[in-house]
C-alpha cells in the first residue's frame, strides 16, 4: 500500500501541518513530524520582526473559528534557529513567507532555501502595503510577478497560496501558473461581536475564519482550478478527520494541511489520519492514494 | 465569552487584588482563565479560589491587570477557559512554593499538611501569609522575612519529609528550585508561565520543547522538565524570536 | 417598548423572512407573516419561466448547508397571483428580482410595484450572461446601473443585495448607493462531494453555503460597510436565535432576514424571535431596538 | 448522505419493484427517504416495509426512478432521512385505500383488521393484493377486478364501520375520495405527493396552502385537507408556476 506522495518532493503521507498553527517553535514543529505528519509548513516569515495584533488574537465557538495574529514573527534572520531544531524531525520543513514585493519574496525565499527547508510556500493572501483593504493575492501581475522572481532564484519546489477573499481565483491560479503546487485556501475574512461587551471580539476587529466552516469553500476552489488546469493541488480548509481528507484528495488535491482542527483533536491527529487512512484504502481496495487524486471530476 | 458578575473586591497591597465571582464550573488548583478586556487586552489568570465563588488574585503590571484588578462589585468580568491541566492534590504533606503573585494558584493546594515558602523583591509582595500555620518567608532586600531567594529558605527545610513539592513563580525561579531539589526529591510539580495569546493550543507562543504551556501545561512534572532544554534557558518572544530567560 | 424598524417602509419588528426560502407559493408566504415575520421577502424573479436545477438542490449536513436551487421561478408575468395570496398576511411583501442588465431588472420592479409588493430587493449575485463565472453584483459599473434605473423607475423602496463571493464589497456598496438599503450577504459559493458515491453531491456541482457557517462573514460585511457609509443595512446570514440577531443589529443592521434556521427550528422560529427580543430588551433595559444599530462600531 | 447494501430485489411487474435493504432506523409508515442516484437525480421514496430490512416499493416513470428499480443485491442505496410525519396506525378496524403504487405505504398498516381498496389503471398495476385478507379491487379498464375508480369502490362499503381510513394516491383521486368520505366518515388519514426538490421545508417546491408536504405531511388529517383550497385544486409546477391539478 502506498501513501507517499509527490509534491515536488516525496512525502511520506499527505497530512501536513498547516501554516501558522503549532509552527513558530522549532520544537514544536519537531514533535508535530514526530505525531505523523508527512510535512510541515512553518508560521508565515516576513523580512522584519513583526509583533502581530494583541490579544484577543482567536474566537472560538465551535463550528466557528476565527483568528488574527497579525503575521507576528521573528523576521527571517532570526529564524535560521528555528529551522534547524525542526529539522530534526526528520521530515520536510517548508518555509511559508509573506513580502511586500517580488524583491522581499525572493530574498526570503533564498534565505528558507539556505536554512534547509525542503520547499517555500508563497502567502500570497497577506495584506498589501500600497492599497487599503488589498491583498497581494488579488492582483494577479503581482502575484504572477512574485512567483516568477522567487521560481528564478531558487532550486526547491514553490507553492502558491491563494487566498479565498476575492471574485476570480482562477485568475489568480493562473498567475501563479509556474508554482509546483497552488495551496488552497487560505482562511476567509470575517469577524465576531460579543453582544455582551457590545464589542468586536478581536483586538484587530477583523480575522480570518478556518476549520470545518469553511471546508466546503475549501473544496469548491480545489475542485474548481482542478478542473481549469492541471496542477498539483494542495487542499487545506477545516479538515478534522480522514473523511474530510478523502474529499479534498477526490476534490483534486495531492496534499492536504491540517490546522485548526489541532486545536479539538491535539497533534496526535496526524497519527490518527495516518492509521484511519490506511483503515479506509484497506476496505476500499485501494493500493496508492494518489489513485484518487480527482476522482470526483470524472 | 462567558462572563459573570464581580462580588467583591479585596485590596491586597498598593498593586495587588483579590477579585471574586460566581461560576458553577468546576476548575482544578493550577487552571487559568483568559480574561478579556474588551478594547485593552485578554490575559492568562490562575485561581486562587474555587468555591462557587472563584478568586483570582492578581497584580497590577499593564493596562489589562490594572483594568481587572479595579474591576468593583457589580461590574461584569469576560473570560474564556477554565484552560490547562491542574496540579495534581497529593493527600500527604505538601511544600508550597510561590514567588509573589505565584503563591496565589497554590493557595487551593493549603490545608493542614501545607507548609509554604513565600518569596517577594519586598515585604509588600508576599501575600496570603495569613492563610499557611507553618511557614518560610523570604525577600531580596531582607524587608520582611529572611533576605534571600526562595531556593535559599529550602536549604532550612528536610525535603525529604515532603509528599509533593508544588512550586509557581517566575521561570528564573522555579529553574533555580529544580536544580536543587532534583537530586533531594523528585516528586514535584511546577506551573509554567509563558507568554500566551490563544490558550488553546493553536498559537505555539506558550511552547516549550514541543509542549503548549496552555493546554499540556501550565503544571508539569519535574520529571517532564528535566527533559527540557528551554526550561530557564530560551523562549520565544511575542514576536516569536527566541531569547534567553 | 419599540420593536419597530424602518426600512424605507416600516416593519412591525425587524425580522423578516430571507429570500429564496419558503417564499414561492403566496400561501407559505401568508403563513410566515401569520407566524410572526415583520416582512417576507419573495424568491428571487426573472423575466422568463425557469426550471432551475434538478435535485439533489440542497447538501445539508449541519453546520454546512449549501443549496442550488438554480433560480428556478415561474416568470414575473406569472407571479401576480402569488403576491396577491401572499398580500393577505396584512404585511409588507417584497419582491426579489433578478436580471441581465438595468432594463430587464426596471422592467420586473415596474411589475413588482404594480402587484402590490412594498419594496423591491434586487438579487446582484445572480450569474451574468455574459461572462463565465462572473455575477452582475461584481461588476460594479452594471450595479450602479440597474441600481440607478431601477431607482427612476418606481416609488416603493430598492435594496440591493450583494454577493460576499468577490475581492471588494466596499466598491460595490458604493456602487448601489442609490438603493434604499443594502442587503448584506447574499451565499458564499461552495461544494461538497460524497466519498462514497465519489461525486460531487449537487446536481449543478456547485451551490450557495448559507446557515451558521456563515454568519461571521455576514457580520463582517455588515460591520465593514456600516463603517466606510451611512447607509441602512438588512444583515443575513446564519441567523438562528436572538443573539444572532442583535449581533447584526450591533453590528449596523438595522433589521434581519432568516432564511436556513428554518429547516432547523420551522417557521415558528419568528414568533419565538420576537418573544426572545422582548426579553432581551427587557432584561437589558433598551426602549427601542433601533438604540441598538451599530453599537458596536462606536 | 447515508448508504446501505441491497439485499435483495423483487421484481412484481413490468415496471414495478420492491428494493431490500438494511436500515436500523425506526421509521413510521408513511415516511419517506429521498434517494439520490449519483449523476442523475434525487427522488422522494416511501417505504412498503418497515422492519430491520427496510423495503420500498417503486415504479418506473423515468430515470431516477429506473435506476433505483435496478438496483441489484450488492449494489449500494444512497438516500437521506427518513422525512415526513407518519399515519397514525389505530387499532381497530382501517380501511386501506391505494391508487397503484399509492398502496405501498400503506403496507406497513395491514393486519387482520384492514380491508384494501386497490385500484389501477388496468389489472398490471394492481400490487399487494395478496397481503390482504379482505379486500375490493378496481381498475379503469376493468382488466382486473371491477371495472372503475377508487371511489367507486368505496360505494359498495360500509364505511361507518372503520374507526380509520387511510388513502394514498395521485390528489386527483384523493381528492375524490375526500369528497365522498367527507359526510360519512371524518376519521381520515391522506399521504400526499407533490413535487420535492429539498424534503425538508426550506425550498416550497412540495408546499400547499402554507404547509409543506415534506415536513408537515406528507400525511393529512381530513380536516387539514378541508381547509386546505389548493387540494386538489392547484400546485406549483417544478419552477414555481401555479397550475391546475
Ligand atoms: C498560566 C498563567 C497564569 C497566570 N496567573 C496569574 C495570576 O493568577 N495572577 C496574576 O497577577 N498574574 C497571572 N499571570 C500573569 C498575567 O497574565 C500577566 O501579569 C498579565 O498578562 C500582564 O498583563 P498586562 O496587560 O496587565 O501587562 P503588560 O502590559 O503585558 O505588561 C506590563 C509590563 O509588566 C511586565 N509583566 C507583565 N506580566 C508580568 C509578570 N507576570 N511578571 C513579571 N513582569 C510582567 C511586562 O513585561 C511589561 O513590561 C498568569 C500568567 C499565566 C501564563
Ligand atoms: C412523499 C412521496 C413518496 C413517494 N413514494 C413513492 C414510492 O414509494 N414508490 C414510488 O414508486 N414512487 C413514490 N413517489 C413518487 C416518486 O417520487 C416519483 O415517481 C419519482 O420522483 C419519479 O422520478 P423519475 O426521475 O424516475 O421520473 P421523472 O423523470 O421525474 O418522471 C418521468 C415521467 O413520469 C411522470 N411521473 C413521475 N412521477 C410520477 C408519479 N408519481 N405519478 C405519475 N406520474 C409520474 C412525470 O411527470 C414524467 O412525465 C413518492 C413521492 C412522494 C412525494
Ligand atoms: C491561528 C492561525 C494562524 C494562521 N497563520 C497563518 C500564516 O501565518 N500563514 C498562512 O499562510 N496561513 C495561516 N493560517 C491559515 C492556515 O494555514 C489555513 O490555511 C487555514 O487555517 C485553513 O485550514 P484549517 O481549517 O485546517 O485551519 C493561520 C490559521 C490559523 C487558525
Ligand atoms: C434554499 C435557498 C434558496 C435561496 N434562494 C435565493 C434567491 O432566490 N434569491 C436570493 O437573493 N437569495 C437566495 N438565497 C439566499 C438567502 O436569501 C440568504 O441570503 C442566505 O441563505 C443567507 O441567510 P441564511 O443563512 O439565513 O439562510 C437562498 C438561500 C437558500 C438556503
Ligand atoms: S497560548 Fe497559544 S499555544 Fe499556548
Ligand atoms: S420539498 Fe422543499 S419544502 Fe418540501
Amino acid at each position: 500500500m502506498n501513501i507517499e506522495v509527490d509534491i515536488g518532493i516525496k512525502i511520506s503521507n499527505p497530512f501536513m501541518l498547516a501554516s501558522g498553527i503549532l509552527d513558530e517553535n522549532g520544537y514544536t514543529i519537531k514533535k508535530i513530524l514526530e505525531s505523523g505528519a508527512g510535512a510541515a509548513v512553518t508560521k508565515s516569515i516576513g523580512m522584519e520582526e513583526r509583533r502581530g495584533y494583541e490579544p484577543p488574537v482567536i474566537y472560538e465557538n465551535d463550528p466557528v473559528f476565527i483568528n488574527a495574529i497579525g503575521l507576528s514573527n521573528p523576521g527571517i534572520e532570526n529564524f535560521f534557529e528555528e529551522i534547524k531544531i525542526a529539522l530534526m524531525g526528520k521530515k520536510p520543513v517548508i518555509g511559508s513567507i509573506f513580502g511586500k514585493d517580488a524583491e522581499e519574496f525572493s530574498y526570503i525565499a533564498r534565505k528558507m532555501e539556505q536554512y534547509g527547508a525542503s520547499a517555500v510556500e508563497l502567502n500570497l493572501s497577506c495584506p498589501h502595503v500600497n492599497g487599503y483593504g488589498m491583498e497581494v493575492g488579488s492582483d494577479p501581475n503581482l502575484v504572477n510577478e512574485i512567483v516568477n522572481e522567487v521560481k528564478s532564484k531558487i532550486n526547491i519546489p514553490v507553492y502558491s497560496k491563494l487566498s479565498p477573499n476575492t471574485s476570480d481565483i482562477i485568475e489568480e491560479a493562473k498567475a501563479a501558473e509556474k508554482s509546483d503546487a497552488l495551496v488552497l485556501i487560505n482562511t476567509i475574512k470575517a469577524m465576531a461581536i460579543d453582544i455582551k461587551a457590545k464589542k468586536p471580539v478581536l483586538s484587530n476587529i477583523y480575522g480570518g475564519m478556518s476549520g470545518k466552516a469553511i471546508k466546503p469553500v475549501g473544496i469548491r476552489y480545489v475542485y474548481e482550478i482542478k478542473k481549469e488546469m492541471n496542477k498539483k493541488i494542495i487542499g487545506v480548509g477545516g479538515i478534522e478527520n480522514i473523511n474530510d481528507a478523502i474529499e479534498y484528495i477526490m476534490a483534486g488535491a495531492s496534499a492536504v494541511q491540517i490546522g485548526t482542527a489541532i486545536y479539538k483533536y491535539g497533534k496526535n491527529i496526524f497519527n490518527k489520519l495516518n492509521n484511519d487512512l490506511i483503515s479506509y484504502m484497506t476496505a476500499n481496495h485501494i493500493d496508492n492514494i494518489n489513485e484518487l487524486t480527482g476522482v470526483a471530476l470524472k | 465569552m462567558k462572563t459573570s458578575i464581580i462580588y467583591e473586591s479585596i485590596k491586597l497591597n498598593d498593586n495587588t487584588y483579590i477579585i471574586k465571582f460566581q461560576d458553577n464550573e468546576n476548575i482544578g488548583p493550577g487552571q487559568f482563565i483568559m480574561v478579556w478586556v474588551p478594547g485593552i487586552n485578554e490575559i492568562p489568570l490562575s485561581f486562587s479560589g474555587l468555591g462557587d465563588l472563584k478568586e483570582i488574585t492578581i497584580k497590577i503590571y499593564g493596562k489589562a491587570s490594572e483594568h481587572i484588578a479595579h474591576l468593583k462589585k457589580g461590574d461584569t468580568i469576560f473570560f474564556r477557559g477554565p484552560y490547562g491541566k491542574p496540579f495534581e492534590n497529593v493527600a500527604g504533606k505538601k511544600l508550597l512554593i510561590g514567588a509573589g503573585t505565584g503563591i496565589a494558584p497554590l493557595v487551593p493546594l493549603i490545608n493542614k499538611n501545607a507548609y509554604g515558602v513565600l518569596s517577594g523583591k519586598t515585604g509588600e509582595d508576599i501575600i496570603f501569609q495569613d492563610r499557611f500555620e507553618k511557614k518560610s518567608i523570604v525577600t531580596d532586600d531582607g524587608s520582611y522575612g529572611k533576605k534571600g531567594y526562595a531556593v535559599d529558605a529550602l536549604k532550612d527545610i528536610d525535603l525529604s519529609e515532603f509528599d509533593m513539592i508544588y512550586a509557581c513563580g517566575p521561570e528564573i525561579m522555579l529553574k533555580s528550585v529544580m536544580d536543587y531539589i532534583i537530586n533531594i526529591n523528585g516528586k514535584a510539580q511546577f506551573s509554567l508561565e509563558r507568554p500566551m495569546k490563544c490558550g488553546i493550543g493553536i498559537c505555539d507562543s506558550c511552547s516549550i520543547n514541543g509542549y503548549q504551556v496552555c493546554t499540556d501545561g501550565p503544571v508539569f512534572s519535574l520529571n517532564q522538565l528535566m527533559e527540557m532544554p528551554e526550561f530557564g534557558n530560551t523562549r520565544l518572544s511575542y514576536s516569536g524570536k527566541r531569547i534567553k530567560i
